[in-house]
């Protein structure tokens, strides 16, 4: 079912264009540094993770990428500039998308509402044209709901179109999140823990859906992931943190071997 | 302890409660302070309070024997989209029907002066619903928008001679820049302290224009505001300038009902514009993004939706229609004056868009309504208007929290690509 | 575009004239009696309405007017200017002729638009502001003074009898008070005393201490105040315990029972006349005392006045029509307890004036040296 | 202004600042355990004055007894009653409502404050009232330098009672159980109900402690000012409630140093301007310190989680 460009996948990771780069980020808290000293590169249509315990500041650091902290030091490198420090809303429509740990959905809002609404960038919200319900209006209308049928399709979410976000099923509110993000032609998506509170036969769909965004719409995934078997599958390269610094970097067989991952994950056997 | 069904426990029960009673009712119900000329005298009329510690004793007595066990954990409901009403637009023209025929029967002739302040509440619950309803944003200072309206189209009128109709649009883009005015400064707030500046923004506007005299006429207010005119008529009983009025168009004599019937037309034309715009408004990209910010601000951002945008629109188009209710209230009553813009008409208007429900433009209407005909109904016991008044605030969000008809989501037929 | 509008009229007026019925021939004269039943005032709406209340009685017993009982309608606008439209259309749409107020001057002018334009005559005996006659209103009559009269009496007393080193006037930012304190002003400052302080304090308010502090940091010794009694016992008090010794001076909306105790002693107000102590009046005392009323309140016998007035004019126009009734006013004197009473165009009483009284601290008054 | 001037301003200044304190813990206590505004707190307040009022009135008219019984009486009475009213309050129009979103409690505060506001004025009448001179007299009187600098006895008792009660409060809610269980209601209230607290029991008691002070308040300062009116819950409520949010609201000491605050600078804003612009310098001053310091100035600021 490949059908993304051959050469981008097999060719050596190092010549592949890097998507974002970070230099030592460090992000303090008060007295506490909760992230320090983390440098790593993303390169298009990788599937790249961070992997560590919990409180290692995994989701620190997706907050200093996707602009809901500024970090206190170290650059964040995106299409060329440096985009620490900048607000969310503005990295989103560069192409920077995330989901959450815990989902945060449109509640009372219908499925495709929440689709709707994520396209408000590239809708037509002249206030005028929308009044008089202009054919300009209508078309850009029409565009928006096709798109979001198809993103139904996608993630099989059609049946429950008109129901409200809250009152999906765990599994379904997750794929609808990352459909919502998907609508909005990310170049990097950021996923916080997607398979978190999934059964075995989802966190195998959500496999599956992975790997078809990376295929079909050719978009770089960071990925935070607590489920090994997942991530050891999925991804290209992976960073292991704990307590806020880096201890490992490499492709999945490399961490997996590494005796300071192995140590962090499992605990020394005490001597 | 409830647990224990010992007699010597229901009554110990009973026995608080009456005393609890007995300490509520006696000292205000039973003693009455009154002023006679001989200064401060003290009657007492304990019939009320001794009929009300009987009842909660008995009451309690009987209680455990009949209570059935309740349910500890309210199960949320689940709530199933109805399908769009088929005859939807049949229904609203046999709405509009009767809106235009009712001044004419007689209950509705009586009614005139609540009718048209009903169609004033209407236009600035509908403004508050955008900020309130669809935003999420506790505005508790909506009466400065509605002053601003009033104010705008009085002083436009007095000092340059505008008529209604000339003032109307002036007046709302007015009350839409301090809408943008309050917005800047509280994007960063949020929830109380986004009400509680609000409120004190309600009350600086109420004592500026109390205390700027030479502006705005301070306490007195500003009289002699013309009347609007009906398709080009004056309406009042001698045309003010050189116009004509529609009575002697219409070869009629003057009957001052007339004068509310035609006011009360224009009030109905303001509210079915307002209807139509913000229902258009919450089906567009911006309406969305408004319900997108109430229910959660992060994951607008996340999304690409600049947050001081949407808030900025909200507050401003909100605080627009407010400004058209101030200055038809301007007009409709002919003087304007500060204290009738106090906290109490803010908790009001947010009362309405409470009680008929919060983004439901067909419940916010009917809230409105229902709220200024009911001091109406309570004519005979006057002073106990406000008593109602406040009782059924208080019920209603008891047994109603959603409101008097809320909103449905709108079904949205998928294309069958 | 104009046909369409001509026939739509039409049928509304078709239908119009089907639902409204009027009753047109009432066997009663009906007069609406707009005053604060309710709110802070609302002592003063006791005091014109006993008048009023007497008044009518006794002309009721005597037959009444052109073989019609008079009816009173009691009417409550609290005082407050929201209130008082709402409550003048509703006496317009009664097709009420005839309206014996309303009690304060702050709620009377957007009502006194309503029933220029509606033609109906008004008679107050309590509103004193000097705009209500300033308008060109035909059909408005005050049996009071107005403060353009009250003003310059207290303003000569304090000038030539008080004579006070250091003078401050202060008033409730309300029209009547706002008022009556600018026309003393206007007449300190002519006879070539400027107050030294000229302030507003926010009506409801509880605390003036700082207020006070200022006056006395200023050296005033004696302090005018335009306003109703509310806000006058409590800046009383407060001015005691903090020790200012200065004379007050209060206008007639200052003189009621309530105001009483040490703090009150020694108060100056400027009051109508007190025609309870009138011989001519003793009938009257008489039966206000037997209904236990204070026949020397400030509204009692200005209220009766305006009834006999307005009877007297109703009966010498021999109609009920406003404008007749109006003209009649314009043009007769009348004799009533207040005296002879003529009214200027603008509807003023000419002749009335204000004798300046002490008030005591049980609330009696004595005529000031 | 040279300095006695300044010190009876401050004089003043503190004692006004007393009043709103007194009337501002209940706001403060209530929204920091259960978040929410009570808008029928200036009522609670206007009920204290009136039951105190009553039982004056009462016993003043029985037998002539001395003005201190009087005056411990109506305290007693009035603590007595509002501390139902106040539990009432909290059991009939808040209790119920508990789980709905944060909007319609503060409607229903609202409405219970219109509602006992009416409730009075119906029954009591809606004039003004004259409280009898019970408090007279001065704590000091001095004159520096030609100008009189004095303290009435009322409102010395209004600061010093307003200081006792703070410190009570503060003590009771550091140190003893119920304490205990208010601040950890006030930090997570469904986590303080898993582990074992009696929740309702705790919201009743911040009620409670609320009406408590709101009814010695409303005594104390009906005795002062002597002229109470259905109304004047309202606008002392809205005062206090601003002097809540100037310290902090949520933390007792807050609401002690927002009133003083509060008094001071309505003073010395009348003091320098018209008297008639101290209220738009109250208010300004609350809009500036929530968009500097959204949680107050003692408050604790609320980390938004992502």
């Amino acid at each position: 079912m490949i059908t993304a460009d051959e050469t981008i996948l097999t060719s050596a990771r190092e010549n592949r264009p890097t998507m974002l780069s970070v230099h030592n980020l460090q992000m303090r808290f008060g007295g506490l540094s909760a992230v320090d000293g983390i440098n790593f590169h993303v390169k298009e249509k990788e599937i790249f993770a961070i992997i560590g315990p919990n409180g290692a500041g995994k989701t620190t650091v997706f907050n200093c990428i996707s602009g809901f902290y500024k970090p206190s030091k170290g650059e964040i490198v995106y299409g060329g500039n440096d985009i620490a420090g900048q607000p969310s809303h503005k990295l989103a429509r560069k192409g920077i998308v995330r989901t959450f740990q815990n989902v945060r959905l449109f509640r009372n809002m219908t499925v495709v509402e929440n689709l709707l609404v994520a396209q408000h960038a590239q809708l037509n919200t002249n206030l005028l044209s929308g009044l008089f319900n202009t054919s300009r209006y209508r078309v850009s209308e029409q565009a928006a709901l096709s798109r979001a049928t198809f993103w139904l399709n996608k993630v099989r979410l059609r049946d429950v179109a008109n129901r409200e976000a809250g009152n999906l099923s765990y599994g379904q509110q997750r794929r609808l999140e990352i459909a919502r993000c998907m609508i909005t032609h990310p170049k990097l998506l950021l996923l916080d823990e997607p398979a978190a509170g999934l059964n075995p036969q989802e966190t195998v769909a959500l496999d599956v859906l992975i790997r078809d965004l990376r295929e079909t719409c050719g978009v770089t995934i960071l990925l935070i992931e607590h489920d090994m078997r997942l991530v050891m599958e999925i991804s290209d390269c992976i960073l292991v943190m704990e307590y806020g610094q880096p201890i490992a970097e490499g492709t999945p067989e490399e961490v997996k071997n590494n005796p300071r991952v192995i140590q962090a994950y499992l605990g020394a056997a005490d001597e | 302890m409830r647990g224990e069904t010992g007699m010597h426990v229901v009554v110990k029960d009973a026995v608080i409660a009456a005393l609890v009673t007995a300490l509520l009712t006696i000292p205000l119900i039973g003693l009455r302070l009154n002023v006679e000329s001989t200064g401060l005298v003290l009657r007492t009329e304990m019939f009320w309070p001794l009929t009300a510690i009987l009842v909660v004793f008995f009451g309690r007595l009987i209680l455990p024997f009949i209570r059935r066990p309740t349910l500890p954990v309210k199960i949320p409901t689940e709530k199933i989209i109805p399908k769009i009403a088929e005859y939807r637009k049949v229904w609203l023209g046999a709405l509009l029907v009767f809106a235009v025929t009712l001044p004419f029967t007689p209950p509705g002739g009586s009614m005139l002066t609540g009718l048209t302040m009903a169609m004033i509440y209407m236009l600035l619950a509908l403004g508050l619903n955008i900020v309130v309803g669809y935003a999420g944003l506790l505005d508790l200072g909506h009466a400065a928008f509605y002053a601003i309206g009033a104010y705008t189209y009085a002083l436009l009128n007095q000092y340059y001679g505008l008529s209604f109709w000339q003032a109307l649009p002036l007046a709302g883009i007015a009350a839409g820049f301090f809408g943008i005015v309050l917005g800047f400064p509280v994007l960063r707030l949020r929830g109380d302290y986004l009400a509680i500046v609000t409120l004190g923004f309600g009350e600086i506007v109420r004592l500026l224009l109390n205390n700027w005299d030479s502006l705005t006429g301070g306490p007195d207010g500003i009289t002699n505001i013309s009347k609007p005119t009906l398709f080009g008529w004056e309406i009042t009983r001698r045309a003010r300038g050189e116009g004509e009025t529609l009575w002697q168009f219409l070869g009629v004599d003057f009957v001052n009902t007339y004068q509310l019937i035609a006011l009360y037309f224009i009030g109905l034309l303001l509210v079915v514009v307002a209807v139509i715009v913000i229902d258009r408004l919450s089906k567009m990209p911006v309406g969305r993004a408004w319900e997108a910010l109430r229910e959660d601000e992060i994951a607008c951002r996340s999304l690409g939706l600049s947050p001081t945008m949407i808030k900025l629109t909200a507050f401003s188009l909100g605080s627009m229609f407010a400004g058209f209710a101030g200055a038809f209230y301007a007009a409709y009553l002919g003087s304007v004056t500060p204290d009738s813009f106090a906290f109490i008409e803010s908790a009001i208007i947010l009362s309405i868009v409470v009680l008929g429900g919060m983004g439901s433009q067909r419940g916010v209407l009917l809230a409105a309504l229902t709220l200024t005909l009911l001091p109406e109904f309570a004519r005979d016991f006057a002073e106990y208007r406000m008593l109602i008044f406040g009782l059924v605030m208080v019920l209603m969000m008891i047994w109603r929290p959603q409101g008097l008809w809320p909103a449905s989501r709108r079904r949205v037929e998928l294309p069958t690509s | 575009m104009k046909a369409f509008i001509f026939k739509a009229a039409a049928f509304f007026c078709g239908l119009l004239a089907t639902t409204m019925t009027f009753a047109q021939t009432t066997q009663t004269i009906k007069m609406a009696v707009p005053t604060a039943l309710t709110g802070p005032v609302a002592q003063y709406g006791d005091m014109h309405r006993a008048g009023v209340r007497l008044a009518v009685e006794q002309v009721n017993e005597a037959g009444g007017i052109l073989g019609k009982k008079i009816e009173l309608v009691e009417l409550d606008d609290a005082c407050e200017p929201k209130q008082s439209p709402a409550v003048a259309n509703k006496v317009v749409n009664d097709g009420i002729k005839f309206v014996l107020g309303h009690l304060c001057s702050g709620a009377f002018k957007p009502a006194a638009q309503i029933y220029n334009e509606n033609d109906v005559l008004m008679v107050t005996s309590t509103a004193t502001t000097d705009e209500l006659s300033t308008y060109g209103y035909k059909l408005f009559f005050r049996t009071i003074g107005k403060d353009g009269q009250q003003g310059p009496a207290a303003g000569e007393y304090i000038v030539k009898k008080a004579k006070p080193k250091k003078l401050a006037i202060i008033h409730d930012k309300q029209t009547y008070g706002q008022g009556v304190a600018t026309q003393v002003r206007k007449t300190v400052e002519s006879l070539g005393m400027k107050p030294t302080i000229f302030e507003a304090i926010n009506r409801g308010d509880t605390d003036y201490s700082a207020m006070i502090t200022k006056m006395k940091q200023e050296g005033i010794d004696f302090v005018y105040y335009g306003g109703y009694h509310p806000e006058l016992i409590v800046l009383l008090k407060q001015a005691k315990d903090l020790a200012l010794n200065a004379t007050w001076m209060g206008p007639e909306g200052a003189a009621v029972p309530d105001v009483k105790g040490e703090s009150a002693e020694g108060l100056l107000v400027t009051l109508p006349p007190d025609f309870s102590k009138e011989p001519t009046n003793a009938k009257i005392t008489e039966a206000f005392k037997a209904k236990n009323q204070d026949p020397s309140g400030a509204f009692m016998m200005t209220s009766y006045a305006a009834v006999q007035v307005l009877t007297d004019a109703i009966k010498g126009a021999n109609s009920e029509d406003p404008f007749k009734v109006a003209d009649y006013l314009h043009h007769n004197k009348f004799k009533t307890v207040l005296g002879e009473i003529e009214f200027t165009p603008q509807g003023d009483w000419s002749t009335a004036r204000f004798d300046i009284f002490v008030w005591h601290k049980d609330a009696t008054k004595t005529l000031a040296p | 202004m040279d300095f006695p001037q300044f010190l009876q301003q401050l004089i003043n200044g503190l004692s006004l600042g007393a009043i709103y304190a007194l009337i501002a813990i209940g706001y403060t206590m209530v929204y920091g355990i259960i978040g929410m505004i009570n808008f029928a707190h200036g009522e609670i307040y206007m009920i204290g004055a009136y039951i105190g009022l009553i039982t004056i009135t009462a016993i003043g008219t029985m037998f002539g007894c001395p003005a201190w019984l009087l005056i411990v009486s109506a305290l007693a009475m009035a603590i007595l009653v509002t501390c139902c009213y106040g539990w009432a309050v909290e059991r009939f129009a808040y209790r119920p409502l508990r789980g709905s979103p944060r909007l319609v409690p503060l409607i229903s505060a609202i409405g219970m404050s219109i509602f006992l506001q009416n409730y009075i004025a119906v029954l009591q009448t809606t004039r003004d009232l004259s409280v009898p001179e019970l408090i007279t007299g001065h704590l000091f009187s001095f004159t520096m330098d030609g100008f009189n600098v004095s303290m009435s006895n009322s409102r010395a008792l209004i600061l010093i009672v307003t200081i006792a009660l703070m410190a009570t409060v503060t003590i009771y809610i550091r140190s003893t159980r119920m304490g205990r269980a208010c601040r950890a209601c006030s930090q997570d209230i469904r986590m303080a109900g898993l582990l074992g607290i009696d929740v309702n029991k705790v919201i009743s008691f911040t009620f409670i402690v609320g009406a408590f002070l709101a009814a010695v308040g409303g005594v104390l300062i009906g005795l002062s000012i002597n002229k109470i009116n259905p109304f004047i819950g309202f606008v002392a409520g809205i005062k206090a409630f601003t002097a809540a949010v100037i310290g902090g609201i949520g933390s007792i000491p807050g609401a002690m140093l927002g009133g003083a605050l509060l008094g001071l600078i309505e003073t010395f804003a009348s003091a320098f301007l018209p008297t008639e612009y101290k209220d738009i310098v109250a208010f300004s001053l609350l809009i500036l310190i929530l968009l500097i310091r959204p949680s107050g100035l003692l408050g604790r600021p609320e980390v938004e989680k992502v």
